[in-house]
């Protein structure tokens, strides 16, 4: 949160007390200035925190433990599949969501052992590649266990994902307040998403500033001087994997409920990169980094969409670039231009491993 | 028999292409410990430049031969790709030169992805047909088997190639340098080499070789579009790495490796496997190759040592 | 700054000046416009732009206005959850029905959110049976489904083709794998062995271990479940391959691309199916071909006249119900049996198209001809 | 004396390059051991053996009267030996305390839940390491810079926070690799003050120094390898009139050989 | 200090390095004439090699000028001195481990084009290294250490320098080696070149060197010719210490 805040331009440095509020006051508000352009607006918000939950997740990984995971997506593919096994009319299985999200979460921590294990020993681009393999494998094996047992049911993907419900409150369907008055289900998966996100960000800078996020910090700045001061750094490698996947594998979870459909077309090697240019572009190694960057990539292509084609209307008189077009641009253009300009991100804030109250406190002794 | 005799002669046919591609992959990485994750993409770069050029050519001079219009599109493609190849490295990969190790490889994913989207403003989405001026009408050395001249040219023609860059690379005076600079910068630059000179050199080469088999890939399977460099990429850099990358040899016994594993894998992988896995797994032979060269040989098959800068 | 966000809002939402005499009525349209299918994606979008043309050029009045259709066209990708999110824009543009999407894949996920928006969507492409099957009422599809194209194909290989042994390829795509599935189920059931069973992917472009591996089988028909981008070059190793097999495909084949991407391979064994009948054989089929190429100076690629044939269903729907309120013209989509450029468009009670013809193509003196 | 750590025969060779060949020696509870030689005479790389950074083709280390597991640096750290490198390699984007907190990982035990939860237990033992750290950030004269971000410190500060992150793992034996390298006069007296406090505060310590006045002038014992052999090991004064050592140092001559 | 030869080939003034947060050379001034032979001498860490790689141009000055033949050459990039004589024998010898003797030869006749004069030089640096002459076709990290020591001089000694750097030849190797390498170093001497020799085995140095300079924690303390400084017991204190 200090970071988020401290990020917030011109204020953050000046009043934090009133960029807190302002952060938190967007945050509420926003899905209701989305409305103001249109019901698919919250949505793409809804997605955009699913993209943060994505990017804080490999952020743990890539920027706190500095293991490039060029296959992330393949943790969320395990969450989103495990919901639509154990939540949808597939094998006729239709478990709590509470029990769901946890089972999603802690197949795709699995999985991220599953992974590290034997990329223990690469470093850099090296693992980068593994990593980017096993992403493939995972989407590859989805797309093809309908045979000889269907288990994925293979490129078809699997329909009719029950929806988020918490204890009997279905997120699904509109919130009846009055007679009415009702709020829509994208606000209620909005406020949701969010306290997902919020849980997250809290559970992560507890874990940065703890000695398990300085023993990371440590490694990812030089392996071996961690090792000379006692880290085992194999464990904590495995430690980060498992963890980063684990958020994925909530957001995968999340993800098959609102849609309410999987198919392994969403688990493409495109949105791994999508989701590291999140990082990279918000700033690697730190939180407000990965939520501002999510934010920022996932709303740039639906924002092309209104801007781009009306401009390059009026300005050639016809659509030069298509949204799409101009995304990958777009993308492609700010992870080299970032690395090469600046490479500490959107927000290069200085993620933190201590408390500094502690310090003060001691410090006056 | 002739099935299998078919399927080894598919797996050398892609496997020299694969082979060919490693070769750049293996260069760039053996002097500067980088993946280039955009030299599949200067490949697909090579190939739509010579489908262009055919374009213009069967305009303006309908009556040329086809083997002349398919070397004027070589000698067109192959500077523009080398170019390419030199502003990426001029502008990108040298002012990342002593970054940390993730900066220049997400560039570099960067990179492919922008040449991608740019092929695509240029040549639009559609696959192209790509002239087949080399006669594809097959042959039958054997009773069964099939052969078309153009297999037959892209398995001579990488076999040349890397004869040809075998004698550049260890009989030359450049090539004793690039050697040398990977090896070591310093002692290099000692020697009076200008190591930024020759670290362009070798990505233009590189892309010289990518442009080579770009057209190659596209004259066998007669057709061209901007995605079709990127799996081939990343298949001949794990035929680099299969093969031990910084190490010629390696590139080509990599990609002729990998190339028969995916033929046979594709062809036999049912009966091996009871049914189980079938040719839809296809893909996924590279990355497990990969994964496990990497964690039980990371030297590679031919492997020098590799490389430790973190 | 409120105003600022109106402007933008007018912006985003590309609503033009209406005039007060005119009603405008909104129809969107949704395909990838980006991506290896992009092509077919145009083509759907122009052939219901067409119809919204021809419709505003007839000068239709519904509830005694004027009316003034407007096309709205989305780019879904080709991806599910694109593909949501733009079905949620076109929700929240005001569109009052939808055509699209192209794939399947995209469709299904995409048609909840225009059950819950209570706007009709016809697809004219996608061919999964499940689509229509969700038990939502404002589902239909322009396009026989892969149940009734796989069972024609399976009858037609073992019939006319006199198939006994069969291969089949899908390119593990919803569409690709759906449509082999049926085809195969329908030619085991018509007495034809399935001597091969392969699969490649809707990326690739060397098929040679697979066709090899088919080849050792000896079929008489080789079916292959996917795009014109895989099926072109598919042919052109077949033949260097030596394999004289008879070659079917499904619609996704059926294109004038297939035949430019397979070049010289591509010869008199090679068939298509295609749901409806064809161009030719329309009292309207030339002339629609000829209308698209003067407006969009373009082939009719595959499903442009389904997509003509659904925005015109909703448009006449609309006339007959007097309204353009999708819960009032509703029940006249359900009930429309009207004649389009691609058949008489009826549904049936799920919503698919009834007696969905299909017509099977051979290749014949460089195009598709029916048979 | 009570021996703390007795190196048997040990070995390292690299290719053809054998770096070590039964090096055998005995540090003593309590004092400041010197290692000397020549460049390339082995000393790093004896190091690297003795903190589990490389595996040794042969021999053992005695410490503590059990012997050291081979190449786990981190259950070496946990049995009480740590160390500083010869180009010092600090966590750069940490800050100066963070550094020192990062060393005392392993004296620390909260885990994942405690950490979700911040139970009174972590938060108590978090509290602890801070002020741990700060501690060792005055013990080494540098608690000023506690907020600074050790990539910004001066080098002659860079070190002693490589020696406070050292004595953050609470070692019993701390090994300097070259600690004065690069330092002035100046920085060097202090530094050999510091390691003289760091003695007298019970912490062995173990040497390796080119600055042969600061060695002669500190260690109660001083060890010399040449050509990976352990040639001499006495008193400075002893060593250095040592005829081999004196040859190895300044070379034979013309005629030594 | 001063000599009779006219102007001298090189003269470093205050020259000021730093590297690595480390002021490792701190102000020395230091002066070759033409077809001088001297050593700079002291223990390790002193900042010798550090002031061979600024001459060779592989580091940046921080102060202070390089001159070499009249001009200054502080801005001249590595490649470039070399074409202008200045070859440097780097400390751990940098060899082309994975390049044959051959090879690794011809790389330091890399900026030249004369191929008979190279060949010529090739021959020569043959007959002054029989044993490399045995090993030509062999990869050169094969070699001992000792042979490669040859083989990184004989490399050098193909760019034709007119000043060469030797940075501690005799480091990890036998006396009897060394002492081959020095009879090198000295023949190579007899044939004019300049040489400026770092070594930490600085009896041997002195023996070969017609002066010395002897550098501590980054100064020159002390200078003078070969004999005296042999003779001088600063010398040995800057080594061991102040004995006691």
């Amino acid at each position: 949160m200090n970071e988020l805040v401290s990020a917030v331009p011109w204020l953050g440095k000046r009043n934090p007390m009133a960029a807190r509020w302002l952060i938190i006051i967007l945050a509420i508000a926003a899905p209701m200035v989305a409305m103001l352009f249109g019901r698919s607006w919250v949505r793409i918000l809804d997605f955009a925190l699913l993209y943060m939950m994505l990017a804080l997740g490999l952020n743990l990984v890539v920027g706190f433990a500095g293991l490039l995971d060029l296959g992330y997506i393949a943790f969320y593919a395990v969450g989103a599949y495990t919901f639509a096994f154990l939540a949808s009319p597939h094998f006729d299985v239709h478990l709590p969501f509470w029990v769901v999200l946890p089972l999603g979460a802690a197949f795709a921590g699995m999985a991220g052992i599953m992974l590290g294990f034997p990329v223990l020993r690469l470093r850099g681009d090296y693992l980068a590649i593994v990593t980017l393999g096993f992403g493939e494998i995972i989407r590859i094996f989805m797309n093809n266990l309908n045979y000889p047992i269907n288990i994925t049911n293979g490129p078809q993907g699997i329909n009719g994902l029950d929806s988020i419900n918490l204890f009997g409150w279905d997120l699904a369907r509109n919130l009846q307040v009055t007679e009415d008055f009702s709020i829509n289900s994208l606000f209620l998966y909005y406020y949701f998403f969010l306290a997902c996100v919020v849980g997250s960000i809290i559970f992560i800078q507890r874990l940065q500033i703890s000695r398990i996020g300085r023993a990371w910090a440590a490694m990812r700045d030089d392996e071996l001087a961690a090792k000379a001061i006692g880290i085992n750094t194999r464990n904590l490698k495995l430690l980060a994997f498992s963890m980063g996947a684990t958020f994925g594998g909530v957001a995968g979870c999340l993800f098959g409920a609102f849609q309410g459909f999987v198919s392994p077309e969403s688990f493409s090697l495109m949105e791994s990169i999508a989701v590291l240019t999140m990082v990279v572009f918000g700033g690697m190694g730190n939180i407000a980094g990965a939520i501002v960057g999510a934010f920022a990539l996932a709303l740039l292509p639906e924002v092309l969409r209104d801007v781009a084609v009306p401009l390059q209307q009026t300005l050639f008189g016809h659509v030069l670039l298509d949204p799409e077009v101009l995304r990958m641009l777009l993308l492609s253009l700010a992870m080299i231009l970032m690395m090469l300009l600046r490479p500490a991100g959107l927000i290069p804030a200085r993620a933190r491993y201590a408390h500094p109250e502690n310090l003060h406190r001691s410090a006056a002794k | 028999m002739e099935t299998l005799i078919q399927q080894i002669l598919n797996g050398l046919v892609i496997g020299s292409v694969y082979a060919l591609i490693a070769l750049g992959y293996t260069m760039v990485y053996g002097i500067l410990g980088l993946i280039n994750f955009a030299h599949g993409d200067v490949l697909m770069v090579g190939a739509l430049t010579a489908l262009q050029t055919m374009m213009f050519l069967m305009g303006v001079a309908p009556g040329m031969s086809p083997i002349a219009m398919l070397t004027i599109a070589l000698m067109v493609a192959i500077p523009v790709c080398m170019m390419i190849g030199f502003t990426m490295e001029r502008l990108a990969y040298r002012r990342l030169r002593n970054a940390p190790r993730l900066a220049p490889l997400i560039t570099a994913i960067g990179m492919s992805f922008l040449l991608q989207t740019l092929a695509m403003i240029i040549w639009g989405r559609n696959y192209h047909t790509f002239p087949q001026l080399i006669s594809t009408t097959p042959m039958q050395p054997i009773e069964g088997v099939f052969v078309t001249p153009v297999q037959i040219f892209i398995i001579i023609a990488s076999a040349l190639i890397m004869i040809g860059l075998s004698l550049l690379v260890n009989k030359t005076r450049i090539g004793r340098a690039m050697r040398a600079t990977a090896e070591n910068h310093r002692v290099a630059s000692l020697m009076g080499v200008d190591t930024n000179a020759v670290i362009a050199f070798t990505f233009v080469i590189g892309a010289a070789l990518a442009a080579v088999a770009g057209v190659m890939f596209a004259s066998n399977y007669g057709i061209a579009h901007y995605g079709m460099g990127f799996m081939p990429g990343l298949k001949a850099f794990t035929a680099a790495v299969l093969g031990g990358i910084g190490n010629l040899g390696g590139a080509m016994l990599g990609g002729i490796v990998l190339g028969l594993v995916e033929s046979l894998g594709a062809g036999y992988i049912e009966h091996m496997t009871f049914g189980f896995l079938n040719s839809s797994y296809q893909d996924i032979f590279a990355f497990i190759i990969l994964g496990l060269v990497l964690i039980f040989k990371p030297t590679g098959l031919l492997g020098e040592r590799v490389s430790d800068r973190a | 700054m409120k105003k600022t966000i109106v402007a933008l809002a007018v912006m985003g939402l590309g609503i033009t000046g209406a005039h007060a005499q005119e009603m405008v009525v909104k129809i969107g349209s949704v395909a990838p416009l980006t991506g290896t299918i992009s092509h077919l994606g145009k083509d759907n979008e122009n052939g219901a732009r067409l119809a919204v043309e021809e419709a505003n050029a007839k000068g239709i009045m519904i509830g005694g206005k004027k009316v003034k259709f407007e096309l709205i066209g989305e780019d879904d990708q080709a991806d599910p959850r694109t593909g949501t999110t733009v079905a949620q824009r076109l929700v929240d543009a005001g569109v009052k029905g939808v055509v699209g999407h192209l794939n399947s894949g995209t469709t299904i996920p995409a048609s909840r959110i225009y059950d819950q928006g209570g706007i009709p969507m016809i697809s004219p492409s996608a061919t999964n049976p499940k689509l229509t099957q969700q038990g939502y009422k404002g589902v239909f599809r322009t396009i026989a489904n892969d149940v009734q194209q796989g069972s024609a194909l399976g009858k037609f290989m073992v019939g006319p083709l006199g198939a006994k042994k069969v291969a089949i390829i899908d390119d593990r795509t919803a569409y690709g794998q759906g449509l082999a599935d049926e085809t195969e189920k329908a030619a085991k059931a018509g007495g034809a062995q399935i001597v091969a069973r392969e699969f490649t992917t809707d990326k690739a472009t060397d098929f040679n271990a697979i066709l090899t591996k088919i080849r050792a089988t000896n079929p008489d028909v080789i079916f292959f479940g996917g795009m014109d981008a895989q099926g072109g070059p598919m042919l052109r190793q077949l033949k260097q391959l030596g394999v004289n097999a008879k070659f079917v495909t499904g619609d996704g084949g059926c294109s004038p691309e297939m035949i430019k991407l397979a070049g010289e391979a591509i010869s008199g064994s090679a068939y298509c199916s295609m749901a409806g009948l064809p161009l030719e054989k329309m009292p309207g089929g030339a002339d629609f071909r000829d209308r698209f190429k003067k407006r969009f100076n373009a082939d009719v690629q595959i499903y442009s006249p389904y997509a003509y044939d659904a925005a015109s269903a909703i448009i006449a729907a609309m006339q007959k119900a007097d309204s353009v309120e999708p819960a009032k013209y509703l029940p006249a989509l359900k009930a429309s049996s009207e004649p389009g450029v691609t058949g008489t468009v009826a549904f049936d009670a799920k919503g698919d198209i009834k007696d969905g013809a299909i017509t099977l193509y051979q290749f014949k003196d460089g195009t598709w001809v029916a048979m | 004396m009570i021996t703390l750590l007795e190196a048997r025969n040990v070995g390292k060779r690299f290719g053809g390059l054998q770096a070590l060949t039964d090096v055998s020696l005995t540090i003593r509870k309590g004092e400041v051991y010197g290692l000397i030689g020549p460049n390339g005479a082995g000393k790093t790389t004896f190091f690297n053996v003795l903190t589990g950074a490389y595996i040794p083709d042969g021999g053992e280390f005695v410490f503590n009267g059990s012997e050291l597991p081979s190449g786990k640096p981190h259950k070496i750290v946990g049995r009480g030996i740590a160390r500083t490198f010869q180009n010092i390699r600090l966590f750069r984007d940490l800050t100066a305390l963070e550094n020192v907190m990062a060393g005392h990982h392993i004296r620390t035990k909260a885990g994942l839940w405690g950490i979700l939860t911040q139970n009174r237990f972590t938060r108590e033992e978090e509290r602890l390491t801070t002020e741990r750290a700060y501690e060792m950030l005055k013990y080494v004269g540098i608690e000023r810079f506690a907020q600074t971000v050790s990539k910004n410190l001066s080098y002659g500060d860079q070190r002693r926070l490589e020696i406070a992150r050292a004595l953050a793992t609470e070692p019993q034996l701390l090994a300097l690799d070259e600690p004065a390298a690069g330092m002035n006069a100046t920085e060097t007296a202090q530094l050999k003050v510091l390691i003289e406090q760091i003695r007298h505060d019970g912490v062995t310590v173990m040497l390796i120094e080119h600055d042969v006045k600061l060695v002669m002038g500190l260690c109660d014992r001083v060890a010399v390898l040449d050509f990976g052999r352990k040639i001499a090991e006495d008193v400075p004064a002893e060593v250095q009139r040592n005829e081999a050592v004196i040859n190895a140092y300044l070379g034979g001559g013309k005629h030594a050989a | 200090m001063q000599h009779e030869s006219s102007s001298p080939l090189l003269q470093l003034k205050n020259l000021q390095i730093a590297y690595g947060g480390i002021h490792a050379v701190k102000g020395i001034d230091l002066e070759l004439a033409k077809g001088e032979l001297v050593c700079l001498i002291g223990a390790n860490g002193a900042g010798k090699t550090t002031t061979l790689n600024a001459i060779a141009g592989v580091l940046p000055l921080q102060g202070g000028d390089i001159m070499y033949n009249g001009g200054t050459i502080n801005a001249l990039p590595a490649h470039k001195r070399l074409r202008q004589g200045i070859a440097l024998v780097p400390e751990g010898r940098g060899i082309f481990t994975r390049l044959t003797v051959e090879e690794n030869l011809r790389m330091g006749a890399y900026t030249r084009s004369d191929s008979d004069g190279i060949e010529a030089d090739l021959e020569k640096v043959y007959t002054m290294l029989p044993r490399v002459k045995e090993r030509l076709e062999q990869v050169a990290g094969t070699l001992s250490g000792g042979e490669q020591q040859m083989v990184a001089i004989g490399r050098a000694l193909l760019s034709r320098p007119k000043l060469l750097l030797l940075d501690e030849p005799s480091m990890g190797l036998a006396p009897l080696v060394v002492e081959k390498i020095f009879e090198v170093v000295q023949s190579v001497a007899k044939e004019g070149v300049t040489i400026l020799l770092v070594e930490q085995n600085a009896n041997l140095a002195l023996e070969f060197s017609q002066r010395g300079y002897v550098m501590e924690s980054g100064k020159i303390t002390l200078t003078g010719s070969g004999d005296d400084l042999l003779a001088d017991p600063k010398v040995r204190a800057a080594y061991l210490g102040e004995a006691a």
